[in-house]
This record gives structure tokens, C-alpha cells and sequence, in this order.
């Protein structure tokens, strides 16, 4: 890799993976949404992603439920099948789905209001089961597509753009999440696409249901003064838990060991995070808690890998299924036959 | 009923009075097994509150040697085990019928019958003697009424010691307790009660006949078929399905430590129902179970799998609504719900069947309905047919049977394709191919419940979202040739007819002969699927009236027949019993002889 | 359409071509405002995508003297201001008519139709001669073709600069710039554009009337008709129900600093009407407005609250099914599932508004029907209805109107009773009376959705369940009194009728005298609530045959006259438009004179 | 008060209360739960503290949705209006009610699949809204009406009655509680009348809506040797956050002062509680989390009142509605008139 000959410099992309696809391969249709829509930046965070796992884009199943981010799945990855639900039930789909066929790489992408108000229990639900999958919340305080309502994660006193201040108390899906018992929490920002990109590969390798909120401003109803979800707000507030480290990256060296987190993925991948504040922990769920709840009441908005546990069985593993997909299983070894059915019967006279 | 005075040999009906959660089920299904390997043609009915303990329950026995098992709305015994109902109970037995109560304590003299026989057991003294903790006392009351009953209806002892045996092997101590209990009561009516006018004689109609309930069955159907992920929400009548269709895969699909099934127990309805089109969606078969709350909450995704032509099978235990209305009781009231439910244009494919060997055929259907139309199929049975045990003939299978699983492209097929369109190529039945997520590249689509065009591209534009609204109003019209064929009983001359669904068949059949007795001769339909095959329709036209006898408030199936095959509502006249409890071929009678004003 | 030769005043039709988030919009309805001014009958169509920004939207304005304003399918002239769709804008025009486009770039030879007049306006050229932002430019490009077209139609320009000057009031800049761009469009069309055949002349059609989309004016209606509590969940095309509501709640409702309302946006449409049904159960006036999704998802709520016999009121703005399917096109597809929402035995009260000016009024009437009745009530209007600007009469309120609360008892009422049964006593139309929680002692019981006496006590008994249903189902037939009659308008010697409903109206009326003109005679009957009242089955039954008019694909309305008011289908037959845009005339002319064989 | 002549003897149960009423007053239908089962502890509990409050029942409201849980309301209070609900919808019913009349005492009683399950968005966004209400759920791990399946507070590996554990990881409704900005939670048992008591009064006396969980065994399907909600396991495991300080109860003389929090409530009323772990602060968010986090990583459970602000408004606050109810307004002062509706109607032309 080039970043040996010129380690200083940051890498320049690569133009193919292993599997030798080039990032166009994983690339999707022409995109509908605003020009400067934070979910527009996600897509092509997740393309790259995508790119630099080398997963083969018809090895991926792309799930969503109804809104601007949810049309996002139509703009990634169009070599593989999609699934635009209905509102608030993707979590459920993509929990069916996952039952059906281990093998593929899940990508559920969901908005503020499509996980954390229609379909909140269903989001809540999936995290307890851990299903494996990346589960990533366009999260831009507002409801896009129905024209600008205050989400459920509007933050009290953000203003709409008539100027109305929310007045309820917001969910912050990272702290429901760890509530729940995510193994999984991160944040990143639709404007930093370099910190998103290693989060959402984190959350690809991840063992279970990999819950990644992306603060993704809505430039059309949310990204105005006085909204805790513009671009703006975001970079003045952003705080970070945990850094990535990007693999050879020489900052290694000059960073104190115990600062450094290493996760060894469930797919083999170690994925290595700098705690930024001193000693932050992203294994001490309690911790983890206590630092979103403090930061948030500080008005900063937490940003990074913020809490990891590899050690939690997902769905499968818990329901001892074979490692083969249900949905590939030759039906005379699912039909026990006429006479496991007659002597079944015997008990029933 | 024959008159009380001459002996009656396998032809009376019981009525047990006990209160729920104190042990007495087993007792009642004991009798009822006994009777049904005597051979003698047998129906036991749970009337069950919807409570955990102390509230009133009913079972109830009939014994009809011509098979007649509907329920019977005249009792010739009453086992009055319920202070809180003995009056009420007491007034039900047919004047010149018995009553059997615990004589422990004297019966109030309010209570008492001149036209009724009284038959006292001195059950809680009986077991008093015999048994140390108060629980085995309660308990075993019940075997010991159920002694008492052996000796005076004639039912073989032995078979049901050997039943008992079978119950409790291992168990040595409680198996003692039962025996003795059982004992008890058979030896105290054998020597102080007399002879009754009814009594059990061996036959051999329980030939090639077993005991299960439908719920069971549906459980079975759903293992044979090869439904490998199901996901459920708990709800009384159809929790019984999840939970056999558990024990079922433990028993043959979990093979070294490995289980080649996956159930979820869903956060609620709209949940389970979201996790088995996500399944089907991706290749495997699966099913929910749930009851009428249930299929309300599932409405928005039913219109969603219906547009987006995702197979899904719904087994729905009905029970009387609406609402919450009364979880333990049964009705065939979610007709119209599950026939068009969700918003939008809306139609569904629907099975009915009556009894628990239905229920293993046609959940089999539904899995080859539901994928070979890629649409979600909804099987209708009710509380009476999932719940109570039924004897019917002995589940047969097929071990060259396939599974139709539709039209899904192979690898092979895709490479072969110019262009892969989701929604366009039907074939005869207008049915598009699909493919796999995973099965390879090239055949991605993007499935969606917005407006989409035969290429399932997004669209607005009315012609192309007609294009695939248009063959979807076909493809359900076809699916009226697949769906089991509705079952027509004629007669002579009949020019009236008389048509029923699910688990109307028995009272109806047995109520045509009952009708032709009093000179009204009837042909009798059941209908077994929707969309109707022709053959409904015919069946209409052919008679001068048609009574279609239904359990609900509202004659949903006389609507569906009205709009689905165009015959004019004039001619179809409804016999509707709603009030929760089984129908009886007596109810249809007397409706049908009013109406026709013999 | 007259023949283009020669002049029309007052009777063409626009068929503007933009994309969506450019502003167009406004300019657009600036033109229809003016006709409107002018007292020229108009309307205004706004076909737009289901985007926020970049996607083809168009705009139809129909002028026509006669007020025949339903959707035309010929248009005059066509603004053709988006390139990705040219082409097939252009195909639209009729032959004869005229396409005006912004000439600063050639328009490609492809484009152009010898049969068709092509007006050029270098709309961009003019308007970056004169604005310096790119964001200027870009909008104030509309208010420049609305300019050259107010030249060729011949709009009175100063009625346009009037609107402008109200419209910008207080915002001089913007103004300023807006009455610059419209004078530089109108400027340069006198100049140098030949004038048209068509125009528009000053009438005096407008007096009384104003100019309302169905959304605010039902929002008025629950205003006056004293709504305290709404609750919702946003959805197109329903959302500026809410927004207009509460707008009009912080004009007329906030009296220094208090707020005589509460509005609650809900997390979904379940907790919607939840919200309603907790209001209603407790004295407020409460409703709830959304479209056919959020009434799958209210399905098992409608019917507790049928069964519970709650007052609630929801509001659907239809739009085009099954699931997502195009939220931003119309259609009547919840007639079924609003009719007979829920599982189990369950019937509604539905009203439905043919445009704004009823919206207003049976928001009104859906409340005090909702409180008479105890039940919910399901005002179908469509997104043509909610989203467009429409023509109607000045709605009138009286303020001596007192709203119907039903049989709410007072403390002193509750009293005198000797004792209070929530459903027992009821009145001549089956209704019984309810006690508000905190009214007082004595008046306490308990509201449940399961099994339940006349007393309000739980039953599992079959006749004392059946007493409550069955009352329920009299007193849905007794509400059909209460709904709006049916209007008829009767032309001498029609055998022939055209049932429609909604948006339906003013598409069918013009159609009926088209049809005369061809020589067939209709008689035309608009239904306006469900349960029908008795008119609308005589309607059916003196005609020889009834074409019935609806926007959905099914027959749905079809469906529910067959079931309700026992006429056969044979006689009904049906004209269907399902295709997402607004009804017009002439799909009905064409349907019914192939099914007349004329 | 008989309290004041003999401090040192627990207070005889007092006959009458301040309306002259007696506890038979606030009692209400026959229970027909199995004998033992949690729940009616809980009823004779809310009978007790709706008593000692002298909330005359008339103006009680008692809100529930579907379960033996969801019966209670038929148990107490029988002068009171009662809703039953359906499944999971109870928080819905209850925020519309209160909206419409703010005079009312809510009483919501729930069971754990009712909120945790089909409800949990509807818990979720209720206590969001702080709508002022008595919120309990009686939670005993089981969907005991449909015969004993796990519910969604199920710990892992607690076990069924046939034996199976369970697999996935539980919702405690405190912790989910606090991460969304309740205001008000507090864990009982029905095992302890005593403590469960002064907590359902001071949730009645809350300015918002006070979260009572209440651990209420199902002696039918989940009270045996392997479960973690059963009577047993709950009085071993169990670890007091705070503990009621009865009114003049002399033991708070011996209590040094920084351990009392006295919570003065909306109503005017003041509660006293005793942190019992060193230093607990139910004031402190993320500590209360921190502890209930902990402590169940522990395997205990926590009881008491785990967290209280009367600091924040109540929807009717946030929404600035009148103090009279909304369903109490004339219809002269909510129709603008014929007059506003012609002036309108300028604007339209
Ligand atoms: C059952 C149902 N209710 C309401 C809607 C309308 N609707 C579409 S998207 C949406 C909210 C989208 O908000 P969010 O999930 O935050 O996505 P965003 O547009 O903000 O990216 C709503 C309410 C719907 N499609 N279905
Ligand atoms: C929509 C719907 N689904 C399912 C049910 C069946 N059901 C009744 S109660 C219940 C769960 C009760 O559990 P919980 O709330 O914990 O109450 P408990 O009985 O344990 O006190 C279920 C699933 C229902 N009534 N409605
Ligand atoms: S409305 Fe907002 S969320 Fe939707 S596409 Fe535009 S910017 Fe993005
Ligand atoms: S089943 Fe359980 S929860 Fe229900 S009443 Fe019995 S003990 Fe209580
Ligand atoms: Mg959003
Ligand atoms: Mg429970």
C-alpha cells in the first residue's frame, strides 16, 4: 500500500478492492434528495465503506423504512436487492430477513422519526436480539419528508424554522441503545465523512446489531440558526469519545498505550479507537451512559465509538442455528415424512 | 333427543359444570378419550372463561353413533360441580335427565328438579378419606366424578385405567392417586346409583381415526410444509400453535444441538408479521399465528406484502370480537377484515377450514399459495376447531410431495434472461418471476410499497403504476382456480341450499338431515377458499334460496359471496349464531325452518 | 373544448410544466388567484411528486364560464419550463394550441410539433439581465412566464400586481423584484408574442365565493365545531389539516398567553387516536387527521372505540393505495376499510365532502354525530379536495348553532336515576347514556373492550353479550337519518343514474350534460355519508341502471351500495378512474357512452 | 394523630381519612386473579395510598391496557371511572385523557408485556411528554394471561417454568426510564406493602408522570426456584437506592441529615427518603443509572425511589393550556363566531 512509501501524507483513495471493484461498483441510483442533504453524505460514506471491505454488493441486503434517509438505500449499492418497507418497521424485516439467510451483510438505514417514534419498539427490540446488522439512523432532528415536525430526537429549545422551540425531552438512540443492552454504540456526523467511514466498517464487522447514529443535517427544514442539528451546530459542539486509528497511521506512536482500544471484530478485522477524554472506556456501558448524559447536558453532542462488546451472541448463535441459512435448507431435511407422521399419530388415539 | 323412557346406546350428550384451574380439564378430556377408543363416535367441547382460576368453565360430551357430534343444546346429564352455577347449570338438563353433584353437603332444596334424577356423590368426602394434602383433594375430585361416570355410562374401566397408566407413567405415586380416585367413584356409583337410560357400547368407528386439536394440526402442517422461521405475538386462541409448532421442530428439526428453525417471539402483531415478509422475502418459508387484534394490527403490512408480492402465511384463530370482545370464545367474524384488509385496493387469498385435518392440508396449501402467488395467505380457523379435540380421520402424507415455491429465477435462469424485470414476464396466472437476495449478481430489484412500475422502479406516473395494480387484480381472480374447492352435499330434488364455511360443516350436515325429517330438503356448500372458485357461484344460482349459516353478527361471508360472484343478495338468506359458543345443527333448524315457514 | 379557430373566452385550459422546489408554485397559483379575481370561474390543479426538491411537478388551471372545472385532458397551451420532461409535455398540448418555453436556448428540432404554436420567452436571459443571485434568478423566473402569460391570456394586470403588493406586504425588496419580473414577462409578451385565441374576460361568477383548499377548511370546521384536543401523526396529504388547525387555535384560541387547545403530534397513528379515544371518553371534543396508512394502523382502536362506544373523530385524506403507494396522487380507496375497520363485527359512520365548503360543514357534523352516536366518525375527503384551491361559496357559520353532545349525563340527571347502566336505557335511536369521569360520584363505570352487559359489567354470556351487539347494529342503522341526504340532480325522462361521491361531483355534473348532448339522460345522485340513508336505495332502484362513479379500482362504493342496500349488482355498473390525478369529465363521457353502446 | 400520643409504636391504620371515607371506600371489584398473585398486593396498596391521600375517588381516573395487570384497575377505587384499554395502548388513552381534563388523578396500571412489548413507544413517548399520571407497571417477567411466555423484563437466564432460560438481554424500565428524561422513577415489590406504599403516594403527588415499577410475582408461571422475579429471589437479591422516611418517624433523628433527601412535592406535599448506599443522590441521572446499572450487573435488585425532579413541567405546563380542563370550556369561548369567520374569510379572496 502506498501509505508505507508516504506515511505522513494521508492515503490516497484506493481505486480497487480485493474484489476488484472499483467504488462505482457500489454506487447506486441517481439520488432525489436536496442538493446538500446530510444523507447524501452518508450514502457515499457507505459506499466506501462497502469498497474498502470488499463485500460483494449482491452479498449485501439493504433494508429501510419510510422517509428522505430511508430512500437512501436506493442511492448505495444497486447491485444489491433493497427493501423500502413501511414506516418504522424495518427493524422487523430486517430481523426476518437476518432469520432467513445469516450469510448476508445487513444495512438497515432509518431516520430520526423512523426509528424513534413509529418504530421505537421494534428498534428496541432488534438491539435486545442483537441481530446482526449495521443499523444506521439518518438522524436530523425533523421529519424530511413530511416538511419539517420536530422528531423525537430534537433536542428542548431547538427551534424549528418558524422559530418554535421544542419543548419535550429528546431520545438520544445511543443512550436508549445502552439502556437496552446494545452491544454496539456509535455516532459520527454526515459533514466528517473521514470519521464516518471507519465507524460504519466497524459496524459492518460487528457481531450483532451494530447501532450507528449519524447526526445528518436536513439543509431544507433543520439546518437553520438555533436548530442543534445544523452542520454548523454540530461542528461547534461535536465532542469525541473515541477516535479511529487508522491502521499504520504513525499518530500510533506518539499516543500512550492505554489510550488505545483495540476491538478485535467477530469477522477477524481489530479495529483500533483512541480514547479521547482521559481514559474513556467504550467497554464500561455504565460509563459510556454517564459521559453521552453528561456531555449532552453540557449542549455537546458525543461523537465516535462510544461503547463495544464483541462478546454477545447475535440471534443465530442464540438460537443454535447451523451455519447455513434456514432458506437453504433442502426441504427433505425440514419434512420428517409420512412415517415420523404416522407413528406421531399413535399418540394422538 | 330420543324420548328419556327407552335406552339410549351411544346417543346423549353430558354437560360438566366446574370452576377453572382446579384440575378438572384432564378429568373431562379423560372420559371423552375413553369414549374414543371404544370406538364410538365422540365431541368434547371446552366452554373455558378467559381467567387463570376460579371462574366457571364448561366441557361438554356428546356421543352420537352416526357421527353427529355438533354440540348439542340439550343435555342429558349434568355434572353440577360449580356452587357459584348450579342453578343455572341445574336448568340446562332435559326434563327427565340427571344430575350428578358432590352429596358431601345437601343440595339446597331451591335447586332441586321434579322432572330431574338427582345423583349423589359424596365426592370431597370420598377423597377426604383418602388423601393427605388439600391440592391432591381438589385434584382428584375430579377423577372421582369421572369414576362415577364410567360406571354409569358403561364406559370400559380398563381403557380408561390404561389411559391413566399412560398419563402418569413414571410417575407411580400420582398414577396411584388417579387410579384410587378413580375407583372411588366408580365403585360408590356402582353400588348406590342406578342404571341410566344412556349408556357407551363399543363400536368400531374409531378406525383409522385419531384425537388432535387444530391447532396442533396447523402446527404440524406448518413443520411439513417446511417453514423454517416463524414469528408470533401471544394471543388466545392461537398461542397453542406457536407452542406445538415449538415442541414439534425440537423434536424433528433440532439434530446434534443444531436447529434448523429460527421462532421469534415478536414485540407485538405488526412486528411478527414484518419478520415473516422479511423472511419470505429472502427465501424462506414462514408463518404467524395470531387471532382477530391481531390481523387488525397487521393491516398495514398485509397491503404492503399484497403490493409488493411478498408470499406470508397468517393462520388466524378466530375468536368473538370486536375488540378485545371475548378472547375464549369462538366466532367467524374476521371475514371481511382479512378478505380486503388494509387501505388501498386490497384483496386477499384466504382458507377455510373446518376441522383439524384441514388445518394440516391446507396450512400445507398456504405455503404453495402464498409463494406460487407471492402473496400473503391467511388460513381462518376458529377457537372451536384450534382448541378443542376433535376426532378425524389419520394425517396422511405424501413423501413425493414438493413444495411449489413459485416462480423464483435460479442463478441460471437469471444468466439466461435478456433483463430481469421484477414485475413484468406473468405468466398464465399473471405472476412475475423474482429472485433471491444472495442468490448472485444481476438480479437486484428494490422491493417497495410505493408506486412502482412492471420493472419496480419508482414511479407516479398512472399508466405504469396501473400496469401493476391491474395485474394484481388478475393475479388474485386467478388465484380462485388453486384454492380448495368448496365441498357440496346434495340431495334429491333439493331446490334450497344451504352454504357454510370452517367449522359450520358438522351442525349444517347434520342439520339437512334433521330438515329433511320435517320435509325441507337441502343441498349443503361449504366453501373452503377465497377468492370462490366457480363452482360457488354455480351452487348459488342453482337454487331457487340459499341460507348461508355463519358465526357472526354481520352475515360476512352472505357480503362475500354477494360481491365476489354477483348473485343477488335476495337469494342468499342468513342463519347467524354469534354468541361465542360452538354452533349446534339445532340453531340452524329451527332458522331455517322459521324462514321457511314450515 | 370549442374548436381553436375561433376566440374562447373564458373557457380554455394551462397546463404549466415545472420542477419541484423552484419556486413555480406560487407563480402558478398567482394566475389562478387573479382569474379568480376576476370573477372567472377557475381551478387550479397541483399534480406534484412525493419529493422535497427536483423532481417534475405540474399545475393545471382550467378557466371555464359555465364553472365546469373539473381536471380537463385538452389543454391550450402548455408553459413548458422542465426538460427532463419536454417531450412529453409538449405532446400534450392539443392540436392548434400553443407551448410557451424560455427561448434563451434553441428548443431542439425533436421538440417541435408542426400542428403547434411555440412561444418563446428568454425567461433566463431577461431575468439575469435584471438580478444579480442565482436564487433570484431562479425564482423570479415563474413570476416572469406568469407575466408573459397574464399579457396573452389577457389578465387584468393590475389585479395581479395587487396580489403581488398583499402577498409582499411589508417586504418592499421582494416586492419590488416580483413586480419587476412580472413586468418584464408581460412586456416582452405584448411585444413580441402574437395574441392567442382563447382569453380571459371579466365576469362576475366569483361573487360570495372564496378560494380554499378542503385541509384548511376542515381544520375550520373542527375549530367551530369546538375541538379542544387533537392528536396526529404527520402525513401527506393530511399534515396541513394539523398545521392549518393549529394555526387557526393560536389566532382565535390563545387569550393573553392561555391556549384553549392542545395539540399533540403523536409517535405514531396507533397513539393518535388513542389520544382522541382518552379525550373523547373524557368530555373533549377530539379528533385526528391522516391518510390510509395511519388508518391500517388505527384499525384495532376504531374498533374498541366502536365496541366501547367512544366518540372520536378522523379525518382521511385519501391518497393513492395500496401501502406507500403515491402519497402525492388522489383516490377513493378507503370506502371498504373505513366502512368496516377492525376485526370482528364492526360498522361506522362515514361522511363524505365533495370540496372545501363541505369540509367546513361536515367537520361540524362528524362531531356531533361522533358524540349522538358514541362512535367514531370518519370524515373521507382526497388530496384534490385537501391540497388544491378550489372555488366555493363563502362559508357561513350561525351562532346560535349548540353542539349536539349526546346523551352526556349531568350530576343531577345521574341523581334522579335510580340506577345508572352504561348501556342499558337507551333512546329511539339506540343510544345510551355515558357519565364523564369527574362529573361526580355515582356516575362511575368501567370501559372495556372486551365482552360486556348492558350494565357495563364483563360477560362471557352469549345473550347478554349478544344484547350489546345487537343494539350497536340498530344503532348504526338508526345514524343513516343523521348523515347527509344524498343530493340528486334529475334531468326529465333519465332511465339511466350516475351515483359518484366526493371529488366525483363536479367531474360527474359536467358529464352529465356532455352525455345529454350525445343523447343520453342521466340522472345523477352524489352520496354524502354512510350509513346510506333510504334515498340513495330508492335512487337505485328507479333507474334501469346506475353507472357508479368512483377513484378506485375495485368499485369499492359499488361494493358498499350492493351490501347495504340489497339492490343487485346487476344493476349497478361502474366507471373507474384509479390512475392518481383528479377525476375529469371526460373519462366519465367516454366510460359510460362505451357501456351505453352509444 | 394517634401518632403524635405513642411515636415508637408503628401507626395503627388509620379508620377515616381527611374526607371521612374509609379505606372500604377506595376498595373495588372482587379480584379474580389466581390467589397470591402479586398483583392484588399491589391493588391494596394503591387502595392504601389513595386512602392516606384522601383523593376522593370520584376524581380518580384509572387507566390500564391488556393482562392480568391490566384487571387491577377493576380492584380498587370502584367510585372511580375506569378504561380498559387494548394491548399496549394505555399510555395513549391516559396522554388524551389528561389532556382534556388536567383535574384528574391518573392511575395507570400496567404489566411488563404491556409496556415493554406492544407498548414500549407508547411508555416511551408519554414519559417524554411528562404526562402527569401515576404510571405503574407490575412486573413479573411473564405474559401471565396468555400463560407464561417471557416478557421483554425477563433477565438472561431466568428460567421458564418448564426450565428454558432466557436468552436475551432485559428492559428494566427504570434505566430506559432515565434515558429518556423520566422525571420521576421508583421501584416497589409487591412482597412489601409498607415500602410499596409511601411510593405509589409520592408518584401520586408528582408534578409529571412518575414511573412506579413494581416486582409483582406470577405465583402461576414465574415464582418458582430459577426465576429472578419470583417472591424468593426478589427478597434475597433485593438493594435499597433510598427508603421512605415516614413522617415524624423518630428514626430520622438518628439519621445524619445529608442522607435525608426530602423531595417537596407538586402538590405541596413532602417526601422524605433516606439514601441508603452511602451518599445516593436521586437527583443525580446519570449516578441513579450508573447504580441500576451496576447493581444488576450484580444480580440485585434495585428498590426504592431511584430518581425524582419536580423541577420539569407537565404537558399542560409545556403546552400552556388553562388551569380549568380543556373538556370544562364553554362553547362560546372556543367558536370565534360568525363575525371572525366573514373577516377570515377576506384573506380568502
Ligand atoms: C404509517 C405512516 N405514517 C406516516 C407516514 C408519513 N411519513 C413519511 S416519512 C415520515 C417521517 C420521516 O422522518 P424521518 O424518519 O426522520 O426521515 P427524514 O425524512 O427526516 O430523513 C412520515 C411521518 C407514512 N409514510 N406512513
Ligand atoms: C393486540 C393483542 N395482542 C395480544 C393479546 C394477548 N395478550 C393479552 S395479555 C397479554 C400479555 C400480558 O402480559 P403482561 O402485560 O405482562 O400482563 P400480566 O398478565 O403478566 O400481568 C397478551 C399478549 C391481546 N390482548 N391483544
Ligand atoms: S427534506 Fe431534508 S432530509 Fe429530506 S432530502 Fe431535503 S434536506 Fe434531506
Ligand atoms: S396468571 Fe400470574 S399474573 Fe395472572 S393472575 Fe395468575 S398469578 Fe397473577
Ligand atoms: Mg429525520
Ligand atoms: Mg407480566
Amino acid at each position: 500500500m502506498p501509505s508505507i512509501a508516504k506515511p505522513l501524507i494521508p492515503l490516497a483513495p484506493v481505486r480497487r478492492n480485493d474484489l476488484g471493484l472499483s467504488p462505482r461498483d457500489y454506487e447506486g441510483a441517481m439520488s432525489t434528495l436536496c442538493a446538500g442533504c446530510g444523507h447524501d453524505s452518508v450514502t457515499a460514506a457507505l459506499v466506501q465503506a462497502l469498497f474498502e471491505l470488499s463485500i460483494p454488493p449482491y452479498k449485501v441486503a439493504k433494508l429501510s423504512g419510510i422517509g428522505c434517509s430511508s430512500k437512501t438505500t436506493a442511492y448505495f449499492a444497486g447491485e444489491a436487492h433493497g427493501f423500502n418497507s413501511v414506516h418504522g418497521r424495518m427493524p422487523t424485516i430486517a430481523t426476518g430477513a437476518n432469520a432467513a439467510n445469516r450469510e448476508l451483510h445487513y444495512v438497515g438505514v432509518s431516520g430520526d422519526g423512523d426509528s424513534l417514534s413509529i418504530g421505537l419498539s421494534h428498534l428496541a427490540h432488534a438491539i435486545r436480539r442483537n441481530v446482526r446488522m449495521l443499523y444506521v439512523i439518518e438522524n436530523n432532528g425533523v421529519y424530511g419528508l413530511t416538511k419539517g415536525q420536530f422528531s423525537a430526537s430534537a433536542d428542548i429549545g431547538s427551534t424549528s424554522k418558524k422559530g418554535d422551540p421544542n419543548a419535550f425531552a429528546p431520545i438520544d438512540p445511543l443512550l436508549l441503545g445502552l439502556s437496552l443492552g446494545a452491544t454496539f454504540v456509535a455516532r459520527g456526523f454526515s459533514g466528517d465523512k473521514q470519521r464516518l467511514v471507519p465507524l460504519l466498517k466497524a459496524g459492518l464487522s460487528h457481531r450483532g446489531l451494530a447501532l450507528i447514529d449519524v447526526i445528518s443535517p436536513c439543509v431544507q427544514f433543520n439546518d437553520h440558526e438555533g436548530s442543534t442539528k445544523s452542520y454548523r451546530f454540530v461542528r461547534e459542539h461535536e465532542v469525541t469519545a473515541t477516535d479511529f486509528v487508522p491502521p499504520q497511521d504513525p499518530i500510533i506512536a506518539h499516543v500512550p498505550d492505554e489510550g488505545v482500544v483495540t476491538v478485535p471484530m467477530h469477522d477477524g478485522s481489530v479495529m483500533s479507537f483512541r480514547s479521547v477524554p482521559e481514559g474513556y472506556d467504550p467497554s464500561d456501558r455504565a460509563g459510556a451512559a454517564r459521559y453521552l448524559q453528561e456531555r449532552r447536558d453540557a449542549g455537546e453532542v458525543v461523537t465516535g465509538l462510544v461503547y463495544a462488546d464483541e462478546g454477545v451472541p447475535d440471534l443465530h448463535e442464540l438460537s443454535g442455528t447451523p451455519a447455513v441459512p434456514l432458506a437453504a435448507l433442502p426441504f427433505f431435511r425440514l419434512c420428517p415424512g409420512a412415517d415420523e407422521l404416522a407413528k406421531l399419530q399413535e399418540g394422538f388415539r | 333427543m330420543s324420548a328419556p323412557s327407552i335406552t339410549q346406546v351411544n346417543d346423549f350428550a353430558l354437560k360438566l359444570a366446574n370452576v377453572n384451574g382446579t384440575g378438572s380439564a384432564s378429568a373431562n378430556s379423560l372420559l371423552m378419550k375413553a369414549i374414543f377408543r371404544m370406538g364410538v363416535p365422540v365431541s368434547g367441547k371446552n366452554l373455558f372463561p378467559s381467567n387463570i382460576q376460579g371462574l366457571p368453565t364448561w366441557y361438554e360430551i356428546r356421543v352420537n353413533k352416526d357421527g353427529h357430534t355438533s354440540r348439542a343444546l340439550e343435555y342429558d346429564l349434568i355434572v353440577a360441580m360449580n356452587a357459584q352455577t348450579y342453578a343455572a347449570d341445574i336448568s340446562e338438563v332435559r326434563s327427565g335427565g340427571f344430575v350428578l353433584y358432590d352429596s358431601t353437603w345437601p343440595l339446597s332444596d331451591e335447586l332441586s328438579r321434579a322432572d330431574v334424577t338427582f345423583l349423589g356423590v359424596p365426592l370431597t368426602a370420598l377423597c377426604a378419606d383418602k388423601f393427605e394434602r388439600a391440592r391432591d383433594r381438589l385434584l382428584l375430585k375430579n377423577i372421582c366424578y369421572a369414576g362415577a361416570l364410567v360406571a354409569l355410562l358403561g364406559i370400559d374401566v380398563d381403557v380408561v385405567r390404561a389411559l391413566l397408566d399412560e398419563t402418569f407413567a413414571g410417575k407411580a405415586k400420582l398414577r396411584d392417586a388417579n387410579q384410587l380416585a378413580l375407583a372411588l367413584g366408580f365403585d360408590y356409583a356402582t353400588e348406590h346409583l342406578p342404571p341410566l337410560p344412556f349408556r357407551v357400547e363399543p363400536m368400531q368407528a374409531s378406525e383409522g381415526k385419531i384425537l388432535i386439536d387444530g391447532n396442533t394440526a396447523t402446527a404440524l402442517g406448518c413443520l411439513y410444509a417446511g417453514a423454517t422461521v416463524a414469528a408470533w405475538y401471544p394471543i388466545t386462541p392461537s398461542t397453542s400453535v406457536m407452542d406445538n409448532f415449538a415442541a414439534l421442530c425440537k423434536r424433528y428439526r433440532s439434530h446434534d444441538g443444531e436447529n434448523d428453525y429460527l421462532i421469534v417471539q415478536a414485540e407485538d402483531e405488526l412486528a411478527a408479521l414484518g419478520m415473516v415478509v422479511g423472511a419470505s422475502w429472502n427465501g424462506a418459508r414462514a408463518f404467524t399465528a395470531t387471532s382477530g387484534p391481531g390481523i387488525s394490527l397487521m393491516n398495514e403490512l398485509l397491503g404492503f406484502a399484497y403490493y409488493a408480492e411478498i408470499p406470508a402465511v397468517i393462520v388466524d384463530v378466530q375468536r368473538t370480537g370486536p375488540s378485545t370482545g371475548m378472547p375464549t370464545r369462538t366466532q367467524q367474524a374476521d371475514l371481511l377484515l382479512c378478505a380486503y384488509a388494509s387501505h388501498g385496493d386490497t384483496k386477499h387469498v384466504l382458507l377455510f377450514p373446518a376441522d383439524p385435518a384441514e388445518c394440516f392440508d391446507f396450512a400445507v396449501t398456504a405455503f404453495d399459495l402464498a409463494e406460487r402467488f407471492q402473496t400473503p395467505v391467511m388460513v381462518l380457523t376458529d377457537l372451536d376447531i384450534g382448541m378443542n379435540d376433535w376426532v378425524v380421520p389419520e394425517l396422511t402424507w405424501d413423501d413425493s410431495f414438493l413444495p411449489d415455491r413459485g416462480r423464483v429465477l435460479t442463478a441460471e435462469e437469471l444468466h439466461a434472461l435478456p433483463r430481469f424485470n421484477r414485475y413484468a414476464d406473468e405468466d398464465a396466472e399473471f405472476v412475475t418471476p423474482r429472485t433471491l437476495p444472495g442468490a448472485g449478481p444481476g438480479g437486484a430489484y428494490f422491493v417497495r410499497g410505493s408506486g412502482h412500475d412492471k420493472h419496480g422502479a419508482y414511479t407516479e406516473a398512472p399508466d405504469k403504476y396501473q400496469e401493476v395494480v391491474d395485474r394484481l387484480a388478475r393475479k388474485h381472480t386467478a388465484a380462485a382456480l388453486h384454492v380448495p374447492a368448496p365441498i357440496v352435499h346434495r340431495r334429491a330434488g333439493a331446490r334450497i341450499g344451504v352454504v357454510c364455511l370452517g367449522s359450520g360443516d358438522l351442525p349444517v350436515r347434520e342439520a339437512a338431515g334433521l330438515l329433511q325429517d320435517k320435509g325441507i330438503v337441502v343441498d349443503v356448500m361449504r366453501v373452503r377458499g377465497f377468492p370462490f372458485p366457480p363452482a360457488v357461484r354455480a351452487f348459488l344460482e342453482e337454487h331457487d334460496v340459499c341460507f348461508v349459516v355463519e358465526q357472526n353478527r354481520d352475515a360476512q361471508l352472505r357480503s362475500l359471496l354477494t360481491l365476489e360472484t354477483g348473485v343477488s343478495g335476495a337469494r342468499l338468506r342468513s342463519v347467524l349464531s354469534y354468541g361465542g359458543f360452538p354452533l349446534s345443527a339445532k340453531t340452524v333448524v329451527d332458522s331455517i325452518t322459521a324462514q321457511t315457514g314450515e
